[in-house]
């Protein structure tokens, strides 16, 4: 049977229009998809039952007994982290941050390690931003900084920016100027009509050399600023005023290198500048499928899009302090549910030795770095392929996720929902 | 009065105490003072042993002394208004949020968000101070707005971020971006730092050691003399942030080998 | 089957044209009947002043930009936190609260039904998802159709109909209530950074006037038999001397519906500007309030604005830039492809700026002057005006001269110069309060045949009961009791259940989502219209499959079917 | 030699990201991009294993040339490699320095752990399936 208007959950650009050939509970074949798409949809590499660990080894359980034993570490702590999230459906989210609140625990998402510090800056400074039609129906200047889309988001090119003809753009690949700006000629860069090469590190020096020039306070700039030179910071400067409509994608290569928010928030303030003369946007680009739903509904749900402490009973914010790297290094926590992410790959050793050290229970469907460091694993269906729910795209659009088949594992909302029950149980009224 | 708190030992030391209820009004009456361990709210007497000896009738005449494991407590002395708080150690977090009175000795380390948003008062801490350090809240315009801070250790990056108002003196090294979106207020920095004063709009900032990696927007206004610790001192004056509207001050001492962007 | 009866009320039912009665109320399965028996639960209400349930005809309460205005004020989420207590779920935020924050505080004050005022068709299933977690209140969400690029196309070909047909599709497809235009022309515009500044300027690149989008959707939606008019944000919102847009936008509203108005003007406070700049800014609401008095086609909401802190938010991006401009604190924009945009600032209203006084004195001004209070319906656009817990407030000011003047005193002395609000010694009484509170929203909003807005046997048992009693109490000396009293109501009850009791809620909640599906003949189904079909998928980002909002995400949806006269 | 790290994504580790313990994820995780200057410096082949260390920790990884980095840093694509060497510290930001850790690179013929063994040294129990 052939699926059209698939829905992708792998990145952040969430493509909506692949078709998908399913027999039975196997995928076929994937159509239109880029080859993170395929891979998702092909692999078939799930962890089979619930699994839990016994000594030095590790035995097959049920799903009754994992939820149930789930449901007493996390009872039992004085501290209980519960982090992810980004990569299941919102549905499956909003009952994770009820769990939460009802333990009294810290729950984050993935943002701690990808856009947080963009949050922070936006928070600062607000962002003016839109949907990624608005680009491609009008942006006559793309700019990549700090982000790789050909390999990080591959198809955001051909969808939205640089390959995407628009109603005012019959011809985008020649209308449109690409700009790219990284530390290292990424592929991206290989193919912009302009690419600046900044010392790493050196973003915000730029940035704030941008807002001058923008200003018109040329006069000041030095003739090199973190590398790169006065003329060619002139001549995007002359590129970014000339637009008609500019759009400013930004990536880890902000948020991660020093400064962190403080980059982002310059990049911003850049933006906002460059309205007062021209139409200009900026929009992170998030990497998780949904990765920006988890932000939406811990926001409304909590007032905050990431890092909450519940333990006051209040919802306490304050990236740094309750941001899960944080407060793994300082091995605060006592318990940890990791659901829909890796953070055994994708946080720094110390944070590794805590989760080991402390009981760490996994809803996932498939074994990852984390699965290794945890007590209990349980197995769940994947969101888009044999679970449906809601997503929301890098540029705030919610999109429902299709389920292509039934499966024979349990969603994540239906096994957080179980776990809700017996702790609320736990807990009493 | 004189109150003393010194930490019990417990199970799980590495949970954080928040303890915001630490401040002199609360102890003039035996009133029962409540702090949290993690999810769970405690007794003060479960974590520490309390001792109180003479009299006082306003909050002014009480003076708590914390000590033991106190690196990890956090919120001492928020919101107080007057009176003293010692700590004979390192302190955890946010040790005197809006504070607007009163006076907090620290005699080891303080750890991030010291004097966050405080409004008057003093906190001298004598070891090192974290990141954040007489700094604002997430999302807010207006950090530090009155007191002083005074650190003679060093303290980590983003230290007096919005400041307002009061002045900051930090007399060792502080990180990266000390006196970003500053707005008011005196930041005095004894020793080196990286990028001081991003996007400032006002106040004042003084460096006495050597600033690496000045911002390019930052525009040389001849030079001035500045005391600090009893020496003149030849200071170049920068006004900036011009990335904004520049109406800053920054000085930098002269006459060492290593300034400006290298 | 259960059973309530409410004794010794003392109701006003404007809808049933009951002006204050001592009476009771019969409740049975979540309606309003003509008696229950013996074994019915009583509830004594002492002779509190007890009315429909409060309807909000325009709010911004769920949605993207909502959603948005929290997601980057950590320090608004910080001022208004509450822990978890009994049913109620942990709350954050004073001007964009958290969704279980508005419920509860709506509830809390007698609100049992709320429209949201924008809602971007591409982001519709955002809306909805947020409506199932504002669980007191039925919901309605207007939906946006300003910047609409098909809807332009139309109006361009003068083609009512096929505009009719673009609005049927889209409501029925993101499941909208009615058609919102926000800065018409104007949102598109700001697609390259520019904005129309009369009802007379061009769109750019669509060859169109804001007019000429106005005057079609007011009579597309009268061929679609849409329960509610066209709910119109004008153009030149907050711009000084804008009042005469506005003047210009109620000379076009003919009058085509004999059940409600044919225009709902929102948040007219920020439109009855007079002066050229910030420095002569005035009141013009005694022109604006004329112009309505004498057009019984439209209908207004006050915005009202109160001093403090709030966040403004809205579709129209441009304005919310220039406010930017102003404020220089933060500023975030989201403009939606073909469809709309919006913006969100923080503001801070102070009584040391001329300017906020003048419009905090139109606001009161508008709703004193027009004569037919069924036709200005009490709101701050929350939270643009101000958050919604102020609505009490407000509601003292209209019954108080003495707490006006008390206020009056406390301004820039200059304000008096520019408004005429000293002057006006209207005080308004309960009944106009129970009409510009709830029967006037319901009516307007052409919701009553559905049960809203009133206590007649049959409507849904949607009741506050205040703690308030007009037989003994005088508004206009008693202000704080009146403020108070509007605050929190002894028993709010919802659907037949008591859901919140003096100031807690009571119970999880279960609201009901309700929209409109105006059927259209054959050749008016765009759902299989080529040439709509092909535009879609060429300019749009998502496919025209996956835009619909699944039924999934109204599990207790109300669908108000019409037949549209195509 | 002192380098500075750079991680970011790459499509290939994106393709075995739900694979963390094939070999495929492994080879992706564990490649070193280099200059061939520095390479030629070090005197190290294309596949050569290398010991990468930061302050505390170390991994083995192999090495690859890139034209495309400058010389003096180095890429590794995101992953439990690369962060294995990544101070926890987050300058009160929450987030680490994934874009900026000073390591030391020396010729070695170590062999490469898999994912499992790199989680057993962070007190795991591996799990086969």
């Amino acid at each position: 049977m052939k699926i059209e208007d698939v829905v992708c959950p792998f990145c952040g650009c969430l493509c909506d229009d692949l078709v998908v050939e399913v027999e039975g509970t196997r995928i076929v074949s994937v159509e239109n998809g880029c080859t993170l798409a395929n891979e998702k949809f092909m692999g078939d590499h799930r962890l089979k039952t619930p699994i839990r660990r016994e000594g030095k080894g590790w035995k097959e359980t049920t799903y009754d007994e994992a939820i149930r034993e789930t449901a007493q570490i996390l009872c039992d702590a004085d501290r209980p982290l519960l982090y992810g999230w980004s990569g299941t459906h919102g549905e499956a989210q909003s009952i994770g941050i009820h769990l939460a609140e009802i333990l009294g625990a810290l729950v984050d998402n993935t943002s701690t390690v990808c856009h947080g510090p963009s949050i922070l800056a936006i928070q600062e400074v607000g962002h003016p931003g839109c949907t990624l039609g608005q680009v491609k129906n009008r942006a006559d200047v793309v700019v990549y900084w700090g982000t790789n889309p050909i390999d990080a988001h591959p198809r955001h090119m051909s969808r939205y920016t640089t390959f995407a003809d628009g109603f005012f753009l019959k011809d985008a690949f020649r209308d449109r100027k690409l700009i790219v700006v990284d530390v290292r000629k990424s592929e991206s860069a290989n193919i912009a009509d302009e690419f600046v090469r900044i010392q790493p590190g050196g973003d915000y020096a730029v940035l704030s050399a941008l807002r001058a020039i923008v200003q018109g306070k040329r006069s000041i700039i030095p003739p090199s600023v973190a590398g790169v030179s006065r003329e060619q910071l002139f001549r995007v400067a002359d590129l970014f005023l000339s637009a008609k409509f500019g759009a400013i994608f930004f990536g880890l290569g902000l948020t991660m290198s020093r400064g962190k928010s403080k980059n982002i928030r310059n990049a911003i303030e850049l933006t906002e500048e460059l309205n007062r003369h021209t139409k200009f946007i900026i929009s992170p680009m998030r990497g998780h499928w949904n990765v920006y739903g988890s932000n939406e509904v811990f926001t409304w749900i909590t007032g905050y899009p990431y890092a909450v402490d519940f333990a006051r009973g209040i919802a306490f914010y304050n990236p740094g302090e309750t941001t899960s790297v944080d407060v793994l290094s300082r091995k605060e926590c006592d318990a940890c549910l990791v659901v829909a992410s890796d953070p055994g790959a994708h946080f720094p050793k110390a944070c590794a030795e805590h989760l080991a050290r402390i009981p760490t229970v996994q809803i996932d469907p498939h074994v990852n770095a984390t699965t290794h460091l945890s007590r209990i694993q349980i197995p769940v269906a994947v969101t888009g392929i044999d679970a449906e729910g809601t997503a929301y795209r890098m540029d705030g659009v919610p999109i429902r996720t299709r389920m292509l088949f039934k499966g024979n594992y349990p969603s994540d909302t239906a096994v957080l929902e179980q776990l809700y029950a017996i702790v609320k149980e736990i807990k009493g009224p | 009065m004189r109150v003393i708190l010194r930490t019990k030992p417990r199970k799980k030391p590495f949970i954080p105490i928040e303890a915001e209820t630490i401040i002199p009004q609360n102890f003039l009456r035996k009133n029962d003072i409540r702090v949290y361990e993690g999810n769970k709210e405690r007794r003060l007497e479960e974590i520490f042993y309390i001792t109180a000896e003479g009299p006082a009738v306003s909050p002014d005449q009480v003076e708590i002394v914390l000590s033991g494991e106190t690196g990890n407590i956090k919120r001492v002395g928020e919101y107080m208004n007057a009176g003293r708080i010692v700590v004979e150690g390192d302190i955890g977090m946010h040790c005197g949020n809006f504070m607007s009175a009163g006076e907090i000795i620290i005699k080891g380390n303080a750890d991030a968000w010291l004097g966050r948003e405080m409004r008057g008062g003093t906190i001298r801490c004598e070891g090192n101070a974290g990141h954040y350090c007489a700094a604002g809240y997430r999302g807010e315009k207006r950090g530090m707005r009155g007191g002083l801070v005074d650190v003679m250790g060093s303290a980590g990056d983003f230290t007096a971020e919005y400041l307002s108002g009061g002045e900051v003196r930090i007399h060792g090294d502080c990180g990266d971006l000390p006196g970003v979106e500053m707005r008011g207020g005196t930041l005095t920095i004894g020793g080196h730092c990286h990028r001081p004063c991003g996007n400032m709009t006002g106040g004042t900032c003084m460096v006495f050691g050597r600033v690496y990696d000045l911002l390019p927007t930052f525009r040389g206004a001849g030079n001035e003399e500045r005391e600090y610790r009893g020496q003149r001192c030849q200071m170049m004056l920068y006004k900036g942030d011009t990335a904004n509207r520049g109406k800053g001050s920054l000085l930098v001492k002269k006459n060492l080998n290593r300034t400006g962007t290298d | 089957m259960s059973e309530f009866l409410i004794r010794n009320a003392y109701v006003i039912d404007p809808l049933s044209g009951i002006k204050g009665e001592i009476m009771d109320i019969a409740i049975r399965n979540g309606r309003i009947v003509e008696e229950v028996g013996s074994n019915a639960e009583v509830i004594d209400a002492d002779h509190c002043l007890t009315l429909p349930g409060g309807i909000d005809s325009h709010s911004h309460v769920c949605g993207t930009k909502v959603n948005f205005g929290r997601y980057m004020s950590p320090e608004d989420m910080r001022a208004g936190r509450t822990a978890r207590k009994g049913v109620m779920h942990v709350t954050s935020g004073y001007s964009v609260p958290t969704t279980f924050g508005n419920s509860y505080r709506y509830s809390v004050m007698g609100y049992t039904t709320v429209l949201e005022g924008a809602m971007a068709p591409l982001e519709a299933r955002h809306t909805h998802e947020e409506f199932t977690a504002t669980p007191h209140q039925d919901m309605l969400a207007n939906t946006l159709f300003d910047g609409n690029w098909s809807i332009m196309e139309a109006v361009r070909e003068k083609d009512m109909k096929r505009a009719a047909a673009v609005v049927a599709w889209t409501l029925s497809a993101v499941k909208g209530f009615a058609i919102k235009l926000t800065n018409p022309g104007g949102t598109e515009a700001w697609g390259w950074g520019e904005d129309v500044h009369s009802i007379q300027d061009q769109v750019p690149h669509f060859g169109v006037t804001p007019a000429e989008i106005i005057q079609t959707m007011i009579r597309a939606n009268e061929l679609l038999n849409l329960p509610h008019s066209v709910h119109l944000h004008c153009n030149a919102l907050g711009v000084p001397g804008n009042y005469r847009t506005t003047l210009d936008t109620i000379d076009l509203v003919p009058d085509l519906n004999d059940k409600r108005q044919s225009l709902y003007l929102t948040h007219l406070q920020f439109h009855s500007y007079g002066g050229s700049t910030w420095k002569d800014i005035s009141s013009k609401s005694e022109d604006i309030a004329r112009a309505v008095n004498n057009k019984p086609a439209v209908a207004i909401d006050m915005g009202q604005i109160m001093f403090g802190r709030t966040t403004t938010m809205t579709a129209d991006g441009p304005m919310e830039f220039k406010l930017y401009m102003l404020h220089h604190n933060k500023w975030s924009n989201h403009d939606v492809e073909l469809e709309t945009g919006s913006g969100i600032i923080p503001v801070y209203y102070s009584r040391k700026s001329l300017v906020n006084c003048v419009m905090w004195a139109i606001g009161l001004e508008l709703a004193l002057l027009v004569k037919d209070p069924w036709r200005c319906m009490l709101s701050t656009d929350n939270p643009n005006g101000a958050p919604f817990v102020k609505y009490p407030e407000i509601i003292a000011l209209l019954m108080s001269r003495h707490f006006r003047e008390n206020e009056i005193a406390l301004l820039d002395p200059r304000t008096a110069h520019y408004v005429p609000l000293p002057a006006i010694d209207r005080e308004l009484d309960w009944y106009d309060i129970a009409v510009m509170t709830r029967a006037g929203q319901a009516k307007a909003l052409g919701i009553t045949g559905i049960g809203k807005g009133s206590l007649a046997p049959g409507a849904e048992a949607d009741i506050a009961i205040y703690p308030l009693k007009p037989e003994s109490l005088d508004p206009s000396a008693e202000y704080q009791q009146v403020m108070a009293g509007f605050g929190k109501t002894r028993y709010t009850i919802k659907r037949g259940r008591v859901v919140a009791r003096d100031g807690d809620v009571v119970v999880e909640g279960a609201n009901s989502t309700i929209w409109t599906r105006a059927t259209v003949p054959p050749g008016y189904d765009l759902s299989v219209d080529p040439e709509f079909m092909k535009k879609f998928e060429q300019y749009y980002t998502v496919r025209m499959s996956n835009y619909p909002v699944q039924d999934v995400y109204l599990p207790r949806g109300i669908c108000i079917p019409t037949e549209a006269s195509l | 030699m002192k380098f500075l790290l750079n991680t970011g994504r790459t499509i290939r580790q994106g393709s075995y990201v739900e694979r963390k313990n094939s070999v495929a994820y492994q080879e992706e995780a564990t490649s070193l991009c280099m200059n061939p200057v520095d390479m030629m410096n070090l005197e190290l082949e294309e596949g050569s294993q290398v010991r990468v260390e930061s302050e505390k920790e170390s991994v083995i990884m192999k090495v690859h040339p890139a034209l495309w980095i400058t010389p003096g840093e180095v890429f590794v694509c995101l992953g439990p490699y690369a962060n294995h060497l990544v101070k926890p510290e987050t300058h009160g930001s929450g987030m680490p320095d994934f874009k900026g850790t000073m390591v030391t690179i020396t010729p070695t013929s170590e062999p490469l752990v898999t994912v499992a063994e790199l989680m057993e040294q962070c007190g795991g129990v591996r799990y086969e399936d």
